[in-house]
Formats: structure tokens, C-alpha cells, sequence
């Protein structure tokens, strides 16, 4: 025992004057990396790693809110790859100049092959890339190069955001060569090895090393042509339990702790050494029900749970009231949000009369939700007793944020608590990324005509009062229709270390590390 | 013969131990009868600590400790139970007749059994249920094949040395069958031995189960199991929130303590 | 001579087990519902994939041919690949396999400490204050359940009196040593990196000491027993009785006899350990075998299970031989 | 008799308690003999009489819970009842040693024969390593073991009954003690063997002039070993005196009937004496033997009598 008192007191010196991290960023998050693949990221935390080592071409420029808070305007589009772009009259075709001089960390110049390369790719794979070409930018061709630095790029349809959805990571620049050497025939764009390797990149951090289930560091690139990572090292140390990861914050092991919950939140608040910033977010916090899995495929199943659903209670307990009710699917920031005029009120009764006429047998239905979300277990459970008082047995399954995420883009998720954030704030946006039949962000595969048409002809309605007035009828639509049970709009939080600055906060929630600086 | 066996129940009721046992089985049966539903949670605030109303406080999703405890109670004894019931079932005749029947068939199970034991039963436990399904059924049953070797050995080796007694050879020359033999000598005579191991076997299962739950491949959330509060209230206890995983893991350890104590008293050797 | 057909023996048996550990692993991965190519290539795999490893692995020929073929797989050590970590399992578990090996030796060496001489001063001082500690201790020990010992000193000591480093994997608070056993504390000593041996030491005590109380307590059942036994015993009387002196009596004549009962239960702990760091691991996020298991697990990705049973299995085997043969080396009578 | 001057161990009195939880024994009460130096002296007695636990406390080896609570033992003079362990290391195997029957298993199994007598010898004679070594592998070749500095090396399991017999009497006589004391030396062995290890013993003792204490319950094996016997019954001495003087006419009656009992029969039971042992419960009142004596009279049954000096030995019967 003696012995082990030792090496305590060894292990305190060591502490002491070995403060190895003074330096460096230390990031605590709840799980691995899924993916390094531009193309197919889903769970949130690889696009924060993607943000950091490649980067897309175009940036919201930073500007200083009255609160003095930094923000990422959405209103605004900076290059960063691109110099410049000119829409032409037809409202179809951009010329883009791309900035000279810039390369990629292996060295090689960025010019039009490589950018055309990016859309080429995006088109080619499944994934969120696609889906914003496809969808939003109405892009279904790669440009054609004008010369070295300029391309010509043609969409189908006329969008307004064919230039600020490329402010995704997906639009990253990647290396042709190194992706060609890795693909197979079954596998032409090599995704099998981009999800574990990084083809090229060229944002301000390098990748140094993946440990799978324990690190990630990064290193800063000097090359870096924007403004360089002020942090020269960053370790993402996969830490699967919040309160852990609080803990580790307060103590000073860690500098940032993602993905917290509510009850972390509340221990740290008022800790010395620690700040917490928040700001109003678009997250949308839902149940969703998938509507091609029995018995959500019968839509009076799907309102008797959204009657079910004990609101007040969830925002109460949850959230310690610290997040908005949601009514429908749009963000009650939205200006064409109905609010509280549409959607659902907790109604027991009603519900299991709707149950009652539905096709439901009584079986037991499986709620998957995120193991790295603090809140989801709760709501989940809250949930489950719910629809219990409804007559409805649902069982809870914790999955890995990897699994996670792939049964739900291969959309097998039966019901799930999931968070929904619409990165541009734009009805069109919002409902085209997540509930328009058969697209990629669609995971609980519901489909409305009706919806749809609404959503196509809305690109083009330029009348804000007919806008509105289609939007309402698809709002009303979705919320009859009830794909989601529409839970709550928490405020975005993160816990840092005082003393860490920089932090720009984007409509997509998602921090660009190379901003960090130590005060 | 049986005698022996009357005798050890008849020390071992003179003991704390008995007490104790009879006192969380009957808690197990009839406990949940006089608390709080365990699984409902608009009962009271959560993570509350313990009071009057909520005598082990209230976990993360509001639900009472004591009732979850208590009703956990009736989950961790019966698996145990079943487990090793099936176990004993499946592996003292296998082992008798390993013992009886010598030669290849002793063999085969011998080596068999020895290979099993190799095993990191846990890691062999958590793979098949993932493969299979976390079902309770599944999971009695993986725990209980996990256990036949245990009884194989055990009741071989318990066998072998009666079968050179004399009122074996006695009964053989009667003409008696290998099977009445069998059962009206041989595991009369075997049955302290593993009545004792039968005792321990259910402490181990508990703990297999609770292990299961703690890593989030046994009972599904929020099920009232020993080993999936602990899990529940393992990151609230670094608030300072003990009482969510303290009292479930004293009810494994009282459990486990007694269990292992019936069967020393039982098994020792007179 | 002898020795050598002892060895032999012992190995005919260590292979019949290996033989059976393999039908046993065989039937889990291949007889149990779901389709193994799944289990093997994970849930997300597309069609072709898995039509690739059913061919592989002839999933589509008779059950013996697939057993054989199974064989020759895991002899030529191809112990698959993870869809998880994307690489070969025997690459992930290069890394693995030494820090679950160092958790499980530093345990036992602390395991042996505590037990073993609590063991001896229990049956010599019969009714004393250590006697009825060492009941106590052995009793709770093993019903104490893993996790929970872990959960409680993490609560202690990283919690509480924060004097543990944060129970996050082999080492948090420096970086580790460049690897050569990929034994940390063994590494840094090596290359005399100090920093990091602290470093390592310190995040290895909580985990090392959760399994040392757990797997001490049988450790000193066995040695109280047999201790009993031997000071029990007519040779002991006699050695008494011809004036020999009390230290003589318990070191030079009592302890070797138990040595060889207790060696072998230390042997079957640690194979046991091996195995069962499984817990332990995973609540202190130790990057070794059980947490790969377990990681592996959750994600549906059945290659790296299947390996990890496989390995500690044999290991565990390979164990029970060593003493096997340390025995036939110390006790006369088996010569 | 003997003047007392050549005593070497004298027992006066001695009376031993057994406390265990919820009963008390009292198994010795008031035993009263002594071992003369370079004599021969046999401990004859059912099972049960206390042969033992009189061996056992006078080389201070009783069980834990056995206290004596009054007399005392007398070695050259001087009382060695409630000597310290220490004291007793200095005595045991250097003054009087013990064997015990079953010899195979008084041997260590994992040291080799030779260095376990090695070690009896270096402990009492504080020789260097290699003298006692020498001088064990002496005493092996004393006993006749062929080619003793091969078996030194040997270990217990490689010795044939016999011969660890040998061996075990070879480690006892090592220091030539002055007292060796035979627990049941030949219980177990068939008659031929039984002749040969009596014969062993006593010629070892003569050689090297120290003196026996043979505890059996045999006493037809007495008179060809041993110059003097002492009856034991229910924790006293019967009868104790020459060998030839007893067993040519005893008076005690027990004697008689002991001495009988394996004329008559050649099995070594004593169904012949009706009645058994019964544990001593209790400070003795009266004769234990009364119970089952053929010639006892009332006052048997309200005296306890006790040792006199009656025919040239001495005898303890309040009816002769």
C-alpha cells in the first residue's frame, strides 16, 4: 500500500510540472468518428474533424453581434477557395474564378480539375453531397473548365442557393489521384478507404493520427492560405460518458466538452475556470416514426403517439426549461412557422381512441436513439411511459453514435429521438432536407405528394404571400400527417475552459477549431 | 443417504445466512406488492435523494430506488435460478454419466467441458446475446449452457469415488438397472455437493446478468435490473448523486454474499 | 526423458482443448441464427460484399468443409477484418493484446501481494484480528461485483479526493513512450521516459487494484486452506517435534507445500484475467481486448469478438500448460 | 525402587484439562511415573486412556486448548511444564525426539530425506552445512540404509515403508536424544514387521545409551522390548513397575484382564473386557476401572486410590 502511496504522490509531481496540454486543444467527445468521407457524413462530430482538415470553397463570413458574441452571417457568402462567382441572367449558370496560389497539404495546386473533381464525385456518391446538388442546387452535371482558374457551372432548375449550399463539408477539395489509387471496381469513388484516410485536404489542420475508441490529433497546417489555427496541436479524446467529460472540463484535463446534457450543464454551471455559451438554435428535437415500418405505416398510429407524448413534462424535466416547445417542422425562429396555431396538445384520451381504430396489434415497437446524446435516453424513456398510457409497448435501444447514424441514413430505424437542424433557415431548405419523398435526409421515409409539389413549385415562388400560404398548407399537411412527433427546440450550449476565445458560432452549430485562440 | 443432506439443511437453518436468504426472497416475491410501480415516472422529481416519501431517493428518469430495487430483486433471483436449475439439469446427468459410463463418452464431455472452461465467459456471453438477441429467454439460456460444464465436472468427480463403494457393487449384483442405480444411489449421495455448487452457481449468474445490463447487452432500458441502475447512475454518481448506483450494487453484493455463504455452509465437508 | 513425454501429454490435451475451443467458436459464429456473413461484414454491408464472404468462406458448402476451412483461416492467423476500425483484426488487437496483458499481470503481482501473505498470517494466527480480516476480505471480494468496485473508487478517488488521474485509458496526462512491448510502464522504463512511466503507472493503479481485490479473494481461500491443511499435517507435527525452529517450520516446510496448490490457482486467474478484464476495461475506457470486444459488439461487427474469444481462450490454455510444466519441475513427486 | 537420582523424566501428579466450546475433559488426572535414564519404559493402554496426550506433554506438544492444571513434569530435576516454545526448540530432538507411526507420512514430501535430517542436526548442533550433512548421511548408514549418500538426495515417495521408517528413526536419533518416545511405533504393520522395527528401536536406543518411552495398547509386545511398563486407565496409572515383576503376576485387575484379553485372543481387540472407555467428563471420585471390574466392591465406588508401592512395583487398586 505504501508503495502505491508513492506513486500517488510521483504521479501528483508529475502533474504538476508536466502541464503538457497548456499548449494544446483537448476536446472531449462522446464517440468516435464515423467517417472521414466529404461525401456521406452524418454524425455531427465528423463534420466538425472534416471542417478541420479539408475545406469547402466558400465560408459565411464572421461578424460581431450587439452582445459582442461572434457569429458566422448567414445572410452573407465569403470565398475561400473560390475568389469569385457571377450568376448569369438565366438564373441557371455561375462562373466561378477560383483563388490562384492555393494547394493542398500534399502540395498540389488547387485549380478547376480539382474542383470539378469534387462535384464529379459528389454527383457519383450517395450521401449528403448529393442531395444538396441534387435537391437544393439544382445541379446534376459537374462545370466545365474555362481554363486553369475559372469553370462554368449549369444547373436545371433556378435555386436560390446553389452557392451557399457548397458551404458544406461535402464541396471540400480532395486529391483526384489519391482517391483513383484507392478505388476498386465495386468501390470507383474509393469510399470503403476514404471513410478511415483523408485524399489530400487542404484545411487548417492536418490529421496525425486516429486511434479508434480513443483519440484523434490534429496538427496545424502551415500552409494554410486563410487565417491560420492559432493552436498549433488538437486532440479529440473519445471520453463515451457526459458526466466524464463535464468532470474532465472542470478539472482542467480538458479544454472542451461536447455533446453535453442538461444535468452536466447544470453541474458546471458557476464553476470557476469554466464558461458556457449558448444561443438560440434551430436544433429540432423530434420523435420520429417511420412511415414505410408497421404500424407507423398506418398514419393513426402515428397521431395517437403524437397525442400521447407528454410535452410539457419533457421541456419541464428534460430540459429544466431551458428549450422551446416545437410545434411543426419548421424552427419557431422561422418566419413561416405557424407556431402554436398548428399541432399537436398531450391528449391521452384522444389517443387511445386513435389507437384503438389503428391497425396496431400490440406489438412492441423499438425506439433507437444516439448513446453519445445525454437527453435521449431521458426523453426516450419519458417517451416510452407515454405511449404505455396509451396502450402501446415500445422498447429503448441504445446504439454507437457509427451504428447509429448508419441504420438511420439506410433508414431502418423503426422510431427514433433525433435532432434535426436546418443549416439554412429557409422553408424550402428545411423540408426538402428532411421530408421529401425518397431524399437522402428522409430517414423516416415519409412521403406527401401534395408536400412535395409544394416543395418543387416553392423554389420558384417569388411572391412571399403565396410562399407563405403554400408552406402553411404544407405545414398543416405534415402535421396531419405526423412523420415526427414534434418535441422541442433547445437552446445550442457548449462548456469550454475560460480563457478559450475565438469561438464563431454558425447556423450549422458546427465550430471551425482553427478560430481558437488561448487568451 | 439422504440424511446427510437433511443434516446440512438442518445446520443451515440454524444459521444468519438462512435468515438472511429467506428475508431477500421473500422481499423478491412480495415486496413490489407494497411499493411504488418501479417503472413509473411522474412519481416525483428526479435524481432526489433519499427521504420519507422516496426511502433510496429517485433515480435519473424520476423512477422510486427502493420499488426498482426490490423489483430488480425479482428479475436478478429468478435468472439466477432458472440459469443454474437449467445448468444442474442439463449437466449432473451428463456428468453421471460421464462417470458411469467411462471410456469415450467420459472423455469427449471431460474434454469438452475443459475446453468451455477456457472460455471468457462474459465475452462468449455478450457475443451470443448480441447475435441473438437480448431477450430474457436468451439470456437465461446463454448463462445457463455457460454453467453445464461446472456440473459436469462436479458431479463426475463427486461420482466417481461412490461408484467404488460397496452397496454400488451390492445393487449392481441385484440385477438393479443402470438408471435406478443411478438415480436412487449415485445422485442422493451427490446432492449436497451440488446443492452447495447450485447455490454459488445462482450468485454467479446474477452477477453474469448484471454484467450483461451493464454494458447495455441484458435487460432493455428502463427494466428495473441491479446491474443496468448501477450503469444508469454511473455518471451521476460523479455529481455527487450516489444513491442512483449505490443501492443496486449493495443489493448484488448482499445477494452475492448470502448466496456464497448457503453454499459453504452446505458444502462443507463433515 | 520423462519430461519429454510429459510435455508431450500435456500438449496432445492443450491441443484436444484448442480443438474444442475452435468447434465451439466455429458453432457460435456459423450455427446461430441471422446470417454469419452478416455478423462478419457487418449490418450496413451491400449485397456483393457479402456474397464475397459467403464465397470466402464457403458459407454456402457443407458444415465440415466450412469447419475445415475455418481451420485453415484461423491457422494461417487470418482472424478477419473489422468493418468497425477497417483493419485486420490481428492489427488492431497488435496493440490491444499487451494492454490488456499489462493490466492483467500488474493486477495479479497486486493480487499476489495482498492475498497471499493476509493468506498465511490467517491460519498461523488462528482467531486473531488478520484471521477474521481475511474472512471478511475473501468473502466480499468475491461478491463484490467488478463494475460496481470500479464505478465506487473512480467516485473515491478521481471523484472525491482527486488524486486519480481520470480513469480514460492507458495514459491521459503525458504522451505515450514509442512502443517496443507495447507495454506502457514496461516501454517507458525501457527508454527511461519517466514522464509517461508516471503518467501510465498512475492510470493503471484504479483498474489494477479493482481486478487485484477481486481476484485476491480466491487466491486467499486457497492458500488459507491449503495452509490449514499442511500446518494440519503429520510431517509438520513432526518437524515440531524435533525442535525445528517456527520460522523454519512455516518458510522452509509448511509454505513450499502450499506453494504448488496455490501457483495453480494463480495460473487459472490469470488465464481467467486474460479473459476477464472484460468490465474493468470497459469502465475505464482501457483500450484492450474486452473493450475491443465490447466495441465490436456494439457496433455488430463479429470478426474481432470471435478473435478475442479465440485468443484468450488458447492463452488461457497456454497458461494452464506453463504450470503444468513449473510443477513437473518443483514437485518431486510428479517426477 | 530406582533411586530417584537417575531419573531422567518424572511425572508427579500431572493433571490436563481439554476446554473445547461447550464441554471440558479431563483426560489426564494425577499420572504419576518416570522414564530412569538408559531404560526401556512401555505406556500400555486402550485407546482413550490418555498414552498420547501424556507423550504430548512431556515434549510440550498438547493441542492449544489443552491446559495442565496441576502437577508437573521433571526433566533431570527441573520442571519443563509451561517452558516457553523456544525453550522447548532447545529440547525437542536434542533431549527427547518422538516418532510417530505412519513414518512415510512424517516426512516432508518436498524435501529430500538427507536434508531434512541435515537440518534437525544443524539446528541442535550449530554445525556448518557441510558437517551436518555428513554427519546426517552418517546416521542414515547407522540404520543400515545401503548406500546412504545416494538416498540422501532421495525423496520421501522414493523410500520403500521400511525404509522411511528407518529414516524417520534416523532424523528422531540424530542428536542422540536421551529419551525417544514411540507413539504406536507398530500399529498397522503385520506381526513380522512389527518384530523387526521393536527390534530396530531397541537396539538403536541401547547404542547410543538413551532411554524409551513405547506407547501401544499392545502388551503382549511389551515383554520382549522394554525393562519397565506402566498401565494407563482413564487417565492414571494402574500398575508400573519391571516388566518380568507385571506381566508374571499383575495384581491390578485391569492388568489382569489387559493381559488376558491378548493371551486369549490373538486379534488385537478388547471386546473381552465388558464395558469400554468412557471420556473422563469430570475430576475423577473413584476407581475409573470400577464400572467394568469384575472384583469391585462399594467402596470402590467412593475412593480414589492411589498409587502404593505393593510387591515391588507400584499399584493403584483400593482392592487387592
Amino acid at each position: 500500500m505504501r508503495f502505491i502511496k508513492y506513486l500517488f504522490i510521483a504521479y501528483m509531481i508529475v502533474c504538476v510540472n508536466s502541464n503538457i496540454y497548456a499548449k494544446d486543444l483537448v476536446v472531449g467527445i462522446g464517440g468516435d468518428i464515423e467517417t472521414f468521407d466529404v461525401c456521406c457524413a452524418n454524425f455531427i462530430q465528423s463534420h466538425h474533424a472534416l471542417y478541420a482538415v479539408y475545406e469547402p470553397p466558400v465560408i459565411y463570413p464572421t461578424v460581431k453581434t450587439s452582445s459582442g458574441a461572434l457569429v458566422g452571417d448567414a445572410s452573407d457568402l465569403d470565398g475561400t477557395v473560390f475568389e469569385s462567382w457571377k450568376a448569369h441572367s438565366d438564373g441557371l449558370t455561375y462562373t466561378i474564378k477560383i483563388r490562384k496560389g492555393l494547394t493542398l497539404h500534399n502540395g498540389k495546386p488547387i485549380n478547376s480539375d480539382l474542383v470539378r473533381y469534387m462535384f464529379e464525385r459528389n454527383l457519383n456518391t450517395p450521401g449528403g453531397g448529393a442531395w444538396l446538388l441534387k435537391n437544393i442546387a439544382f445541379v446534376t452535371k459537374p462545370p466545365e473548365i474555362i481554363d486553369d482558374y475559372t469553370i462554368k457551372l449549369t444547373g436545371d432548375k433556378p435555386s436560390p442557393m446553389v452557392m451557399s449550399s457548397m458551404y458544406m463539408t461535402s464541396s471540400s477539395m480532395i486529391d483526384p489521384e489519391i482517391v483513383k489509387e484507392h478505388a476498386t471496381s465495386e468501390d470507383p469513388w474509393a469510399t470503403k478507404w476514404m471513410t478511415r484516410n483523408i485524399a489530400g485536404g487542404s484545411g487548417p489542420y492536418k490529421l496525425v493520427k486516429h486511434i479508434p475508441d480513443q483519440e484523434i490529433i490534429f496538427e496545424a497546417w502551415d500552409g494554410y492560405k486563410g487565417d491560420k489555427a492559432k493552436i498549433k496541436r488538437m486532440i479529440w479524446k473519445i471520453i463515451p460518458s457526459p458526466a466524464q467529460r463535464a468532470l474532465l472540463l472542470k478539472s482542467g484535463v480538458i479544454d472542451i466538452a461536447e455533446g453535453l446534457g442538461e444535468e452536466e450543464f447544470k453541474s458546471l454551471k458557476g464553476a470557476d475556470g469554466v464558461k458556457i455559451i449558448t444561443a438560440p438554435s434551430g436544433n429540432l428535437i423530434y420523435l420520429g416514426m417511420n412511415s414505410s415500418i408497421p404500424p407507423f405505416n398506418d398514419v393513426q398510429v402515428r397521431r395517437a403517439v403524437s397525442y400521447a407524448v407528454d410535452y410539457n413534462d419533457i421541456l419541464k424535466n428534460v430540459y429544466n426549461g431551458d428549450a422551446k416547445r416545437l410545434w411543426g417542422p419548421f424552427s419557431g425562429t422561422n418566419s413561416f412557422s405557424l407556431g402554436s396555431k398548428a399541432g399537436y396538445r398531450t391528449d391521452v384520451a384522444k389517443g387511445r381512441k386513435l389507437l384503438a381504430s389503428s391497425s396496431y396489434k400490440g406489438e412492441a415497437v423499438k425506439i433507437s436513439i444516439d448513446s453519445s446524446k445525454a437527453d435521449r435516453e431521458l426523453i426516450a424513456v419519458r417517451i416510452q411511459s407515454s405511449m404505455r398510457s396509451i396502450g402501446m409497448k415500445a422498447e429503448i435501444e441504445k446504439l454507437t453514435p457509427a451504428v447509429y447514424s448508419e441504420r438511420k441514413v439506410g433508414k431502418k430505424l423503426q422510431m427514433t429521438i433525433d435532432g434535426m437542424n436546418a443549416w439554412i433557415d429557409d422553408p424550402n431548405y428545411s423540408l426538402s432536407l428532411t421530408l421529401e419523398c425518397g431524399v437522402y435526409g428522409n430517414y423516416m421515409d415519409y412521403c406527401n405528394k401534395e408536400v412535395d409539389s409544394i416543395i418543387k413549385n416553392g423554389w420558384a415562388e417569388t411572391n412571399l404571400e403565396k410562399r407563405k400560404a403554400m408552406f402553411e398548407r404544407a405545414q398543416k399537411l405534415i402535421i396531419d400527417d405526423a412523420p415526427w412527433a414534434f418535441i422541442a427546440q433547445p437552446n445550442f450550449k457548449l462548456a469550454m475552459k475560460e480563457g478559450l476565445g475565438g469561438y464563431v458560432h454558425y447556423a450549422n452549430e458546427i465550430p471551425r477549431y482553427h478560430h481558437y485562440y488561448w487568451e | 443417504m439422504t440424511t446427510i443432506l437433511l443434516r446440512k439443511i438442518l445446520q443451515f437453518l440454524k444459521t444468519p445466512s438462512y435468515l438472511f436468504l429467506t428475508l431477500i426472497i421473500s422481499m423478491a416475491i412480495f415486496g413490489p406488492f407494497f411499493l411504488k410501480n418501479p417503472i413509473e415516472i411522474s412519481n416525483g422529481p428526479r435524481l432526489s435523494p433519499p427521504s420519507f416519501d422516496f426511502l433510496f431517493g429517485t433515480d435519473q428518469y424520476g423512477m422510486d430506488i427502493l420499488s426498482r430495487v426490490v423489483n430488480g430483486g425479482r428479475i436478478d433471483l429468478f435468472t439466477g435460478f432458472m440459469a443454474s436449475f437449467i445448468a444442474a439439469s442439463i449437466g449432473m446427468p451428463l456428468g453421471a454419466l460421464a462417470a458411469y459410463k467411462k471410456g469415450v463418452w467420459d472423455q469427449i464431455l471431460l474434454r469438452t467441458s475443459e475446453s468451455f472452461q477456457a472460455f471468457p465467459v462474459l465475452i462468449l456471453a455478450m457475443g451470443t446475446i448480441a447475435a441473438i438477441g437480448s431477450s430474457m429467454v436468451n439470456i437465461i439460456f446463454v448463462i445457463a449452457i455457460v454453467n453445464v460444464p461446472v456440473y459436469i465436472k462436479l458431479t463426475r468427480s463427486s461420482v466417481v469415488p461412490i461408484l467404488e463403494k460397496d452397496f454400488i457393487h451390492a445393487a449392481r449384483c441385484a440385477g438393479k438397472s443402470d438408471l435406478r442405480i443411478l438415480f436412487k444411489h449415485i445422485l442422493p449421495n451427490v446432492s449436497p455437493v451440488v446443492i452447495s455448487q447450485f447455490s454459488v452457481n445462482c450468485a454467479w449468474a446474477i452477477q453474469i446478468l448484471a454484467a450483461l445490463s451493464f454494458v447495455g447487452l441484458g435487460v432493455k432500458l428502463p427494466t428495473p435490473e441491479w446491474g443496468a441502475m448501477v450503469r444508469g447512475g454511473s455518471d451521476y454518481i460523479l455529481y455527487g448523486q450516489w444513491w442512483v448506483s449505490v443501492f443496486p450494487g449493495i443489493a448484488i453484493l448482499l445477494t452475492v454474499l448470502t448466496l456464497n455463504q448457503v453454499s459453504d455452509i452446505i458444502g462443507e465437508k463433515k | 526423458m520423462r519430461i519429454l513425454a510429459y510435455v508431450f501429454h500435456r500438449l496432445i490435451i492443450l491441443l484436444l482443448a484448442v480443438f474444442g475451443v475452435s468447434i465451439i467458436t466455429f458453432i457460435v459464429t456459423r450455427v446461430l441464427p441471422g446470417n454469419p456473413a452478416y455478423l462478419i461484414v457487418g449490418v450496413q454491408a451491400d449485397q456483393s460484399t457479402v456474397d464475397a464472404v459467403i464465397d470466402r468462406l464457403g458459407l454456402d458448402k457443407p458444415i465440415f468443409e466450412q469447419y475445415w476451412l475455418y481451420m485453415r483461416q484461423l491457422l494461417l492467423g487470418d482472424l478477419g477484418t473489422s468493418w468497425r476500425t477497417g483493419n485486420p483484426v490481428s492489427f488492431d488487437l497488435s496493440s490491444r493484446w499487451p494492454a490488456t496483458l499489462e493490466l492483467a499481470s500488474i493486477a495479479m503481482i497486486l493480487a499476489i501481494m495482498w492475498s497471499i501473505p493476509l493468506g498465511l498470517i490467517s491460519s498461523i494466527k488462528k482467531r486473531s484480528f488478520s484471521d477474521y480480516l481475511a474472512k471478511f476480505l475473501s468473502g466480499l471480494g468475491i461478491a463484490i461485483p467488478e463494475f460496481w468496485l470500479a464505478t465506487l473508487l473512480i467516485l473515491v478517488f478521481f471523484a472525491g479526493f482527486q488524486i486519480a488521474p481520470p480513469p480514460i485509458g492507458r495514459i491521459m496526462l503525458a504522451s505515450p513512450p514509442e512502443s517496443i512491448t507495447g507495454m506502457y510502464i514496461i516501454d517507458s522504463l525501457i527508454t527511461s521516459n519517466w514522464e509517461s512511466f508516471f503518467a501510465s503507472v498512475a492510470q493503471i493503479i484504479l483498474p489494477a487494484s479493482t481486478l487485484a481485490i477481486t481476484i485476491g479473494a480466491p487466491l486467499l481461500r486457497v492458500t488459507r486452506t491449503f495452509m490449514n491443511e499442511v500446518l494440519d499435517s503429520q510431517f509438520i507435527r513432526s518437524a515440531r517435534a524435533m525442535g525445528i525452529p517456527k520460522s523454519s517450520i512455516i518458510f522452509r516446510h509448511a509454505f513450499p507445500n502450499v506453494l504448488l496448490p496455490v501457483s495453480t490457482m494463480i495460473a487459472v486467474l490469470y488465464g481467467y484475467l486474460l479473459g476477464g478484464t472484460v468490465l474493468v476495461e470497459f469502465v475505464f475506457s482501457w483500450p484492450g481486448m474486452g473493450k475491443y470486444a465490447i466495441d465490436s459488439i456494439n457496433s455488430s461487427d463479429y470478426a474481432p469478438v470471435m478473435a478475442v474469444v479465440v485468443l484468450s481462450a488458447t492463452s488461457y490454455l497456454l497458461v494452464y500448460l506453463l504450470t503444468d510444466l513449473l510443477h513437473f519441475v518443483v514437485d518431486p513427486r510428479t517426477r | 525402587m530406582v533411586d530417584k537420582k537417575k531419573e531422567f523424566i518424572e511425572l508427579n501428579k500431572l493433571t490436563l484439562v481439554i476446554s473445547s466450546k461447550n464441554k471440558k475433559l479431563f483426560p489426564l488426572q494425577g499420572v504419576n511415573f518416570s522414564i530412569p535414564h538408559n531404560t526401556k519404559v512401555a505406556l500400555v493402554g486402550e485407546s482413550g486412556s490418555g498414552k498420547s496426550l501424556t507423550a504430548a506433554s512431556i515434549i510440550g506438544m498438547l493441542p492449544s486448548n489443552a491446559e495442565i492444571i496441576e502437577g508437573n513434569i521433571l526433566m533431570n530435576g527441573s520442571n519443563i511444564v509451561n517452558l516457553s516454545e523456544k525453550d522447548f526448540q532447545q529440547i525437542r530432538g536434542k533431549e527427547i525426539s518422538i516418532i510417530f507411526q505412519n513414518p512415510k507420512e512424517s516426512l516432508n514430501p518436498i524435501i529430500s530425506v538427507g536434508k531434512q535430517i541435515a537440518e534437525v542436526i544443524r539446528v541442535h548442533e550449530k554445525l556448518s552445512r557441510r558437517e551436518s550433512i555428513n554427519k546426517a548421511i552418517k546416521s542414515l548408514e547407522l540404520l543400515g540404509i545401503p548406500s546412504p549418500s545416494k538416498r540422501f538426495e532421495d525423496f520421501p515417495h522414493q523410500y520403500s515403508g521400511g525404509m522411511a521408517q528407518r529414516a524417520a528413526l534416523a532424523m528422531a536419533m540424530a542428536c542422540r536424544p536421551a529419551l525417544l518416545i514411540a507413539d504406536e511405533p507398530t500399529s498397522g504393520l503385520d506381526a513380522t514387521l512389527q518384530q523387526q522395527v521393536l527390534e530396530l528401536l531397541s537396539n538403536q536406543v541401547q547404542d547410543q545409551k538413551s532411554s524409551l518411552l513405547l506407547i501401544t495398547h499392545d502388551i503382549s509386545v511389551v515383554g520382549a522390548t522394554c525393562d519397565q511398563v506402566a498401565v494407563m486407565y482413564g487417565g492414571r496409572i494402574m500398575e508400573f513397575g519391571d516388566t518380568k515383576t507385571i506381566l508374571n503376576n499383575p495384581i491390578n485387575p485391569y492388568t489382569i484382564k489387559l493381559i488376558e484379553s491378548f493371551r486369549r485372543s490373538k486379534n488385537r481387540s478388547m471386546t473381552s473386557i465388558p464395558g469400554s472407555v468412557k471420556p473422563l467428563v469430570d475430576k475423577l471420585k473413584c476407581c475409573p476401572f470400577a464400572p467394568r471390574c469384575y472384583k469391585a466392591e462399594k467402596d470402590c465406588n467412593n475412593q480414589l486410590p492411589s498409587l502404593s508401592f505393593v510387591k515391588k512395583r507400584y499399584v493403584a487398586c483400593s482392592n487387592l
